[in-house]
């Protein structure tokens, strides 16, 4: 190590160093950028996800045909679809349950259901204080939901109901 | 003289001393002993303090405490093997010895206390010494002074030439 | 402290013996001290570095615990008084039940021999500078204790290297602060301050060309004796988990970091007392508030002293996350190889410096205080420059 | 109300403590320790001898020269102790007797 190699070290560390310090400095005196989760942010959370995001499972009852796909193809087996046959009545459900304790929200049920009666919806804040809390009911108590039938497919389409859109993106995501 | 202050003061002190040199001496962990050596050595800055001796009481504790103490936890947890708390700290010939340092300590107590002393005058306030030391150390004591940074140096010197492991031969590629 | 025994004996406390008086009050005021200055200034300094730090990266920081945050060391005291005390299996339970305390107490016993202002300190030891070196070599062998007692390699590790870096460090600090010591001719604390005016030119950081230089030395090894960021080798998250303080818990890993915030408060303290004038206020402010009332002069001081330490405190927390930490090596080469040299420099010239003008010389201190003026004003241009031309191009929406 | 007598019985503890850990220790290291506090007593006497006695600052500059000899003392044995323990992987001094025929 030369001598002049030596106040050159020097040099350079006082110089860097100033220079390191004016950087921190200006940073102190810009805008944070953090988004303040829960209850600080610029727009409802829920408007803030992306269009098709996977969060929460969610069953429109009026439009499900009980057809059973989605539970067919839940790789983990947490959808739980139970169906009875009752003179007069017909076929009818008694439990549509989905334990998303343990959905890994793949999203393969989704694919099959003819009528986009399961679907993802923009919502993700469900914590609860315990693992039976976790299962979505849609199907009450000992209640009866009679499927939906489609209409023929000789039928015009536009008339069968139209599948619950997924909600509208946000126009403007924030920029900060 | 001595307040009551002071007598309680020395009280404290001589119960951390004793303790500590107790510790040092017949602990069977070497790490306790080592760390035990802070407690003497704050003890007897403490007593340099109460006998007016304020910058050796100082000295003492930046050096024996911040230098030599270090150094000897350094020592012994380097050559005991780090993780091996429950090391030993054998000890021989205490049947022997311990008979002696009894009677050498009550032959020292006896000599101690039978002793006329000279007592110059009633010991007076603690006064500045640091004032007085320097300028003991620069014109009366010089000669001692420089040959003690020679010693110094030589120490530093022998000790890196003592401790460093046998030097390697690289050979650039 | 002995007038105030003295007073108390002989006007409230008839009968009492003075000695007892004494004891009391000398426990008292170390109890009000920490009560009432330590603690709350551990605490908010807590609070503030993790607000400083989430600004200096953009980010917002604890603001949810009371107005701003504020209250966040409170709750994080309270959170540590109420966790479970746990002492690991492996530890070495004496020494890692003593070590918090050996650590407190060399940081503790420090805050005997600072000034506060002219007449508010606990004791003006005629060593006062030594002392305060000193107590703080306890700290050290606290970390070593810490270290060995958690029976824990990476505490061990840690502590290790603690003790190491502090006994490298306090030779460049012991040489930069004789280059005080030389010009103050004391080592009693209120000396040096009194050696120095209330004005810039009067301060010993600009006496002479070789002070600048101790005084950067000094908080250097200052900072690095402090374990802190660069210098956080001890504690180094990415290397140690958290060095000594790994096995810590509750409480007691409270006592260490309540340490090492209060450390800021005495690298700061060091550094104002004996470069900057310490609690000097101008002759005039001094005379006026001396006329409002008898005890404004001295919170006036205690405001000025007060504010040099927290520049110096904020100073420290910017550094933190403006340089990486340094390796091993390198510590102990900046130790060896740049400050001692240096700083042996700096005392011999400031040795020839006195030699040659004892009087010392009026327009070189003028001159000095000039450039440092520039220096500042270059800075703050430069953070301007910075603020106006690097702009962040962090377009930043996760959800996006 | 404590007289010289005191400050010297608490030295000569000090001093057979340290004597007794020197005779007794086994460990390099331990001797070491014993050492100082053999030192560290004598550097009491000499204070104690001064205040009590003559009123001088030269007890203190004994006692400062008692210190820095303690150092020397303790860093060249400190490294004589490492290297016994590099060689013999061991620092009793029972053990370590190699030119012991």
């Amino acid at each position: 190590m030369s001598v002049s190699n030596y106040f050159e070290n020097i040099k350079d560390a006082a110089t860097s160093v100033f220079e390191g310090f004016t950087i921190t400095m200006s940073h102190l005196f810009r805008k944070p950028v953090t988004i303040q989760y829960p209850d600080k942010t610029p727009m409802p959370v829920t408007d803030m996800i992306p269009e098709r995001s996977r969060s929460w499972l969610r069953v429109e009852m009026d439009i499900c045909t009980a057809c059973l796909n989605c539970e067919k193809a839940c790789p983990i087996d947490c959808i739980k679809i139970d169906t009875e046959k009752e003179e007069g009545v017909g076929r009818y459900m008694t439990h549509f349950d989905i334990d998303m304790a343990k959905c890994m929200y793949c999203g393969l049920c989704t694919e099959p259901c003819p009528t986009g009666s399961i679907h993802f919806i923009p919502e993700f804040e469900r914590a609860t204080y315990s693992l039976d809390q976790m299962i979505e009911r849609f199907v009450p108590e000992g209640g009866k939901v009679i499927p939906y039938k489609p209409p023929k497919k000789d039928k015009p389409e536009a008339e069968a109901p139209a599948a619950p859109e997924a909600p509208e993106s946000p126009a403007e995501t924030p920029q900060n | 003289m001595m307040t009551p202050m002071q007598d309680l003061a020395f009280a404290a002190l001589s119960g951390i001393v004793i303790a500590a040199g107790c510790l040092i001496a017949f602990s069977r962990n070497l790490v306790y002993s080592a760390f035990a050596l802070l407690g003497a050595f704050v003890g007897v800055a403490g007593y340099f303090v109460l006998l007016g001796a304020d910058f050796v009481a100082v000295i003492q504790l930046l050096v024996y405490i911040g230098g030599i103490m270090v150094l000897y936890l350094f020592a012994v947890l380097m050559t005991s093997g780090i993780g091996d708390v429950t090391l030993t700290n054998r000890s021989i010939a205490t049947k022997a010895s311990a008979p002696l340092c009894i009677v050498l300590i009550i032959l020292l107590g006896k000599l101690i206390y039978t002793t006329e002393w000279y007592v110059a005058a009633e010991p007076t306030e603690i006064a500045p010494t640091t004032a007085a030391i320097g300028n003991a150390l620069l014109t009366e004591y010089l000669l001692p002074f420089e040959l003690a940074s020679v010693l110094l140096l030589g120490t530093l010197v022998g000790t890196v030439a003592l401790a460093r492991r046998g030097v390697k031969v690289i050979k650039k590629s | 402290m002995e007038q105030l025994a003295i007073t108390i004996h002989e006007n409230y406390l008839w009968g009492a013996p003075l000695w007892a008086v004494n004891l009391i009050v000398m426990f008292g005021a170390s109890a009000v001290v920490l009560m009432l200055f330590v603690a709350p200034f551990a605490g908010i300094t807590s609070f503030v570095e993790r607000r400083i730090a989430a600004r200096i990266q953009d980010r917002i920081g604890p603001n949810r615990v009371g107005p701003q945050g504020i209250l966040q060391f409170l709750a994080d005291g309270i959170k540590s008084l109420m966790k479970e005390d746990l002492i690991p299996t492996d530890a070495d339970k004496p020494l890692f039940i003593l070590a918090p305390y050996l650590v407190f107490l060399g940081m503790f016993t420090t805050f005997v021999a600072i000034p506060f202002s002219s007449k508010l300190i606990v004791s003006d030891l005629n060593v006062g500078l030594l002392f305060i070196f000193a107590t703080s070599a306890i700290t050290a062998v606290g970390l070593v204790m810490a270290g060995w007692g958690s029976g824990s390699k990476w505490s061990m590790l840690g502590g290790m290297r603690a003790a190491a870096q502090i006994i490298s460090y306090e030779i460049p600090t012991g040489l930069a602060a004789l280059c005080v010591i030389l010009l103050a001719g004391s080592l009693s604390l209120q000396t040096i301050i009194a050696g120095q005016g209330a004005y810039p030119w009067q301060w010993y950081l600009f006496n002479n060309p070789f002070n600048p230089l101790a005084f950067f030395i000094l908080l250097a090894s200052l900072v690095a004796e402090g374990n802190r960021a660069p210098f956080d080798l001890p504690e180094a998250e990415s290397e140690l988990v958290s060095g000594y303080n790994t096995e810590y818990s509750g409480m007691r890993f409270l006592f260490i970091f309540f340490a090492e915030w209060a450390n800021l408060y005495i690298i700061g303290a060091l550094v104002t007392v004996l470069f900057l004038g310490g609690w000097q206020i101008p002759v005039g402010v001094s005379e006026w508030a001396g006329g409002v009332a008898s005890w404004f002069p001295q919170v006036l001081q205690f405001l000025t002293f007060f504010l040099k330490v927290l520049v110096f405190v904020f100073l420290i927390i910017q550094l933190r996350w403006t340089l990486p930490r340094v390796r091993m090596d390198q510590l102990m080469e900046i130790c060896w190889k740049y400050l001692v040299p240096v700083a042996f420099v700096c005392v011999m010239g400031v040795a020839l410096w006195m030699i040659i003008w004892p009087e010392g010389l009026p327009w070189m201190t003028y001159l000095l205080t000039a450039v440092a003026g520039l220096i500042v004003a270059y800075y703050c241009y430069r953070v301007i420059w910075q603020l106006r031309n690097t702009k962040a191009t962090l377009e930043f929406n996760p959800f996006v | 109300m404590i007289q010289m007598q005191h400050f010297l019985m608490m030295s000569a503890v000090i001093f057979v403590l340290g004597i007794y850990t020197v005779v007794t220790r086994k460990n390099v290291l331990g001797i070491l320790l014993g050492t100082e506090l053999v030192l560290n007593a004598a550097a009491l006497n000499i204070v104690i001898f001064g205040f009590y006695g003559n009123q001088t600052i030269e007890s203190s500059i004994y006692a400062l020269f008692v210190i820095v000899l303690a150092a020397a003392e303790a860093a060249v044995a400190l490294a004589v102790g490492l290297t016994l323990y590099q060689n013999f992987k061991t620092i009793d001094t029972t053990e370590t007797r190699e030119l012991k025929g």
